[in-house]
């Protein structure tokens, strides 16, 4: 997924017709500063540290100023923050709005009801997860029939808006559906959503683009998610890396049978530190830059699972033979596998030509492994 | 019919000429299924290893009588080959191809339920009845025709957990991979009445996995309308929240959709669940003889 | 339940503070219909004539149970009227609002039969079983129960017709207006299973009018499935072709869909069909004494 | 319907990116000349009568030029023009291409289907109705599936497209679904659809805009369509009117009752001339002006049908006596008048104080009005 800054968030917010603060984006003090001076941002203003944790009000990412100085300072003092592991690189100026409540809205997908869903409650600015659920409501879109006008009225009398400021809110709704839609949206929140005399604005925006529909949308290419460096690489090369805090490297095919084999590690009383997923692959090169990426991470031991589906024994097992070939003497990490399924022959006695013994059942690799992962250095 | 498939089924492979779509066409092929016809606009008129190969799907379905599909079409291209096999009249989807955007899911869901076609995946490995017909990837070699229904969220998780069963002397009925994108065309609760109104289905094993609701809904269902005995296993206990762990549907938000709420649901549903995927077939077959099948 | 209606069927007036929401439903009740609720948005809390009112569809089924719609919302408002309608569970919706976008109707004609909720109309007079129900605009004063169910695309038309069958002192089962327009929810095709299983119909009157083929699609469907007699009457022979004649649906377009073409059409499928509106009480009667009822 | 000029149709179609000759529409021979002498319109062009009547090249309402003379002297011919009785007060001047091949192409509705449906012929370039079936293809477009790939490669199989020009269809058929779904459209025909080089270009555009949708495109307003000035009256007073060739004028409500009762007269041998469909209303002031209308067209009698529903007979009453107490002497006619239903008591008993027998049957009624409209003036 991609999570987009605030400041891109409402970017695609504005593109909508969603009201918006005025404000601008800096990524330095007096860049801060000279947004202030030249109106661009009105006095008083906010500045707020760009990062995709939350929590940014308590943890000190976010400062007010009534003067250009003091905008500069308080970018100053923000910028270069490491805020939850996240260095903050840019800040967003806004102007200061009078706001009379504050409310929670957002649009994202219902799995069970296989429907985009509507979240409202009158209880906005704070973290929705706090929130009583009786104080939420959902309401489901269903995508024949789009956003309808009785739901907008619906939505409405949830955040106790009438006359107005629920055309406003109906108008709002309106530019977040169309967006969610267009922009094939996993996540639109806006929180809070505050009232600013007889309208609406959207004071922070959080928007998550879904990754799979990134073949429509090239604009959203280049900007950073919060993978690590390794990760992104992985993701280069289309395959599905984790890292987590543990010494043991797991490679594995399919989702499912990674996560099953990181969980009988943890059982088995193992700490599986980085996770791989091959995915479907007959091609030998792709299990090479699997092993090349993971000798990087540099486990204490790897536990090749693979069940040969799509993925074929004897492939897997050339890959990891020519990866082993590649990778310099001081990298190397200790393997165990159990290769099965598809090929399983051919695969078993290519890795053990290359003096990797390979482990029908599970459960006896799998404790190996772990028994590895404990040994001294 | 066993569950969806049997040996009428006849299958149209929708991007036959593309390297996975030849390969599990032959596959399938193996495997006893009737692979009827391809689709690949533009390469009508040829034969991939004698599938005859059409145009359009309405011409293979007027030619061949094709009844079920099997996808696997790019993400891109998905949705419109989806759209057109219903158009066609097909009315078994099961759609391979993976990273189709939700968006497009939800059109493709819905406008299949409105026309009476059931999908099943996307991002799957598709179903098989042993001695009947496969459609989709699930490798040959884990099968052996049997009385275990399988229904799974994973994939190659599935491969071992059947082949598991295989490996212990038993044998399955049908077993469908669901698929773990956040929109299905068929979830547990879609599939387990299939499963419970299934003569040739004895017990019935479900693999879930971290992230939404679907085992919590299964659990329900369970408790309250499935006769026949549940062995499950949930993958992702180790999972730290948050974290993406390769399907876009295994996230854990917001403190549900655990594998402890899954599991807990499950069990208080009278179902029986593994700790290690390698418990299930022992578990299956003591829960056989309990109950005097086999 | 006679044919979509009966002494079960609840409804829920859409637009009830409007002038004709209001008239219909005194009408409604004054025919014996269960008139249970009301909805105007902003107007929750109030009621009508004795009906309550709500602000919202779900509200009024949560709270009264309604089954049934009678829509009067003016156009720009009806489909979403319509989606509110079918999204709170009501599985008959009768739209008497005229003058609604055909593409907005194609959203909801289609949008409601996914969702499983018939519609008749829009810009129809509705549905009245006398002695039962009434959700719609027909006048009472037309009716007697009896055993001639009808069906038509007309509004007052159906109405003299109904009156005729009255005065000549016979009754009507259930009596339909479909409406006239380019895309209905419920055509003849859709209505004749409903009479042909409707044990308390021994006789269909059928009036059509020019434009479109839903009476040459009746008339395919009542040659191989429909077994009882049928009295027809086509509207519109004097038009001339192309012009519209106040209805939307009332084209003649490239030399089908005209009266002559219907007229055949229906009695190549053993219908009589009536030259003059006020034959059609002889024929029915006529009818009715050859095959032995009455 | 609004039924658009060609040159309308083309803005629209432009507004959707559909591929146009380039040109532009003249009101006077002097505008035609100047249009090419800038170069607004290359040389050579044609020059279009606009008129919604087809067969204008059969009918001289098409000429070509060279030069800028020929412009102006062919805009003069056709301008002022009377084509099928629709006299020619604009001209469309526009390049003359260079066509290889002439296709149909039409969006419109399929009622039984109840979709959308694209009509397709490799023949274009001769009316629809002369082609023969088995050349015309149907493909019907369901509005939550939208125009899909498969769609559009059928549609270019079935135009003889490969290549380029499948890919020029595929993005002018979207357009084309766009502009039928956001302009609300009841028809839109590209006839001829010509293949110029490796593209494809709308020769001409018949575009009709639903009536009922008029309320979200206040742009169509203004447009005249092709009633007569009697019925543009009616339609502002939602009064549905139809003048056609005979004496009898009906006045009836519902579209149905009044198509019956012109058929009735017809059968007993009148000639039914005005048809006047009051609707559903119980506004007596609207029966008034329905019959102030009435008195314009100059019928020899009036036969009033009413069956009491919404409308109500006395409610009838009242405005055809109010009515009759406006008209003028001079242009008084005689009443046939059968008023049955709701309040029929009342509306009768109104009639008769102001002299009008209401006749209970139709039959009887039809009758009277057919044997005065045959007697002497």
């Amino acid at each position: 997924m991609v999570k987009l800054a605030e400041w891109r968030g409402k970017e695609v917010f504005g593109k909508y017709g969603v009201p918006l603060p005025r404000g601008h984006v800096a990524r330095s003090a007096e860049e801060a500063e000279s947004l202030v001076r030249s109106g661009t941002v009105p006095l008083p203003c906010v500045i707020k540290a760009q990062v995709l944790a939350g929590g940014r009000g308590k943890g000190g990412a976010v400062r007010f100023a009534d003067t250009p100085e003091e905008a500069r300072e308080s970018a100053r003092a923000i910028l270069g923050l490491d805020f939850k592991g996240e260095k903050v690189r840019e800040v967003l100026l806004e102007e200061k709005l009078s706001i009379s409540r504050e409310l929670y809205l957002s649009l994202t997908l219902d799995r069970a009801l296989r429907l985009p869903i509507l979240i409202l409650s009158s209880q906005g600015g704070v973290e929705i997860e706090a929130v009583d659920d009786s104080q939420i409501e959902r309401i489901s879109i269903h995508p024949f029939a789009g956003l309808t006008g009785y739901e907008e009225r619906r939505a409405a009398e949830v955040l106790g808006l009438s006359g107005t400021l629920a055309k406003a809110l109906a108008q709002l709704l309106r530019s977040l559906w169309r967006a969610f839609v267009d922009e094939d949206a996993e996540l639109l929140e806006v929180n809070p959503l505050a009232v600013v005399g007889d309208g609406l604005v959207a004071l922070d925006a959080k928007v998550i683009i879904e990754d799979d529909a990134a073949f429509r949308h090239p604009e959203y290419a280049e900007i950073r998610d919060d993978r690590t460096p390794l990760e992104e690489i992985a993701r280069e090369k289309d395959i599905a890396f984790v890292q987590l805090d543990g010494n043991i490297g797991v490679i594995a095919n399919g989702a499912g049978l990674t996560m099953a084999t990181l969980d009988v590690l943890q059982e088995l009383g193992g700490r599986p530190g980085i996770f791989l997923d091959l995915g479907g692959t007959d091609d030998p090169k792709k299990v090479t830059e699997a092993f090349l990426l993971m000798s990087q991470a540099t486990p204490k031991v790897v536990f090749l699972n693979i069940f040969g589906g799509v993925t074929r024994c004897d492939t897997v097992a050339r890959g990891l033979v020519e990866a082993m070939r590649q990778v310099p003497e001081s990298q190397r990490f200790p393997i165990v596998a159990r290769i099965r399924g598809n090929n399983e022959a051919e695969g078993t006695e290519i890795l053990r030509s290359a003096g990797i013994t390979s482990v029908p059942s599970l459960k006896d690799s799998a404790q190996a492994a772990v028994d590895r992962s404990r040994e001294a250095p | 019919m066993t569950v969806l498939v049997d040996s009428d089924t006849r299958v149209v492979v929708q991007g036959i000429t593309g390297h996975q779509g030849t390969v599990h066409a032959v596959q399938m092929k193996a495997f006893g299924t009737h692979v009827v016809a391809g689709v690949t606009p533009g390469k009508g008129g040829t034969e991939v290893e004698g599938v005859p190969v059409f145009n359009s799907v309405r011409e293979a379905v007027d030619r061949t009588h094709a009844n079920a599909s099997c996808i696997f079409v790019p993400a891109p291209g998905a949705k419109d080959a989806l759209l057109e096999a219903v158009d066609a009249g097909i009315r078994l989807a099961v759609i391979v191809t993976e990273h189709i955007p939700f968006h497009d899911m939800l059109t493709m869901y819905h406008y299949a339920r409105s026309q009476g076609t059931r999908i099943i995946g996307p991002n799957c490995p598709g179903i098989a009845a042993p001695g009947k017909s496969k459609v989709g990837i699930i490798p040959n070699i884990v099968f052996r025709p049997g009385r275990v229904g399988v229904i799974s969220r994973s994939g190659t998780l599935t491969y071992e957990i059947v082949n598991g069963i295989k490996e212990h002397g038993l044998g399955q009925s049908t077993c469908i991979g669901l698929g773990g994108d956040p929109v299905v065309g068929t979830s547990f609760v879609d599939a387990l009445p299939m499963f419970e109104k299934d003569p040739e289905t004895d017990l019935l094993v479900l693999v879930g996995e971290i992230g939404g609701t679907a085992e919590e809904d299964a659990a329900e269902y369970i408790a309250h309308h499935f006769s026949k005995p549940v062995v499950a296993y949930i993958a992702g206990r180790s999972a730290p929240p948050g974290k993406r762990m390769g399907h876009a549907g295994a996230i854990i938000t917001r403190g549900k959709g655990t594998a402890a709420t899954k599991a807990a649901a499950l069990e208080a549903a009278g179902a029986n669940v593994a700790r290690f995927p390698y418990e299930i077939p022992d578990m299956v077959a003591e829960k056989l003889a309990v109950t005097g099948h086999r």
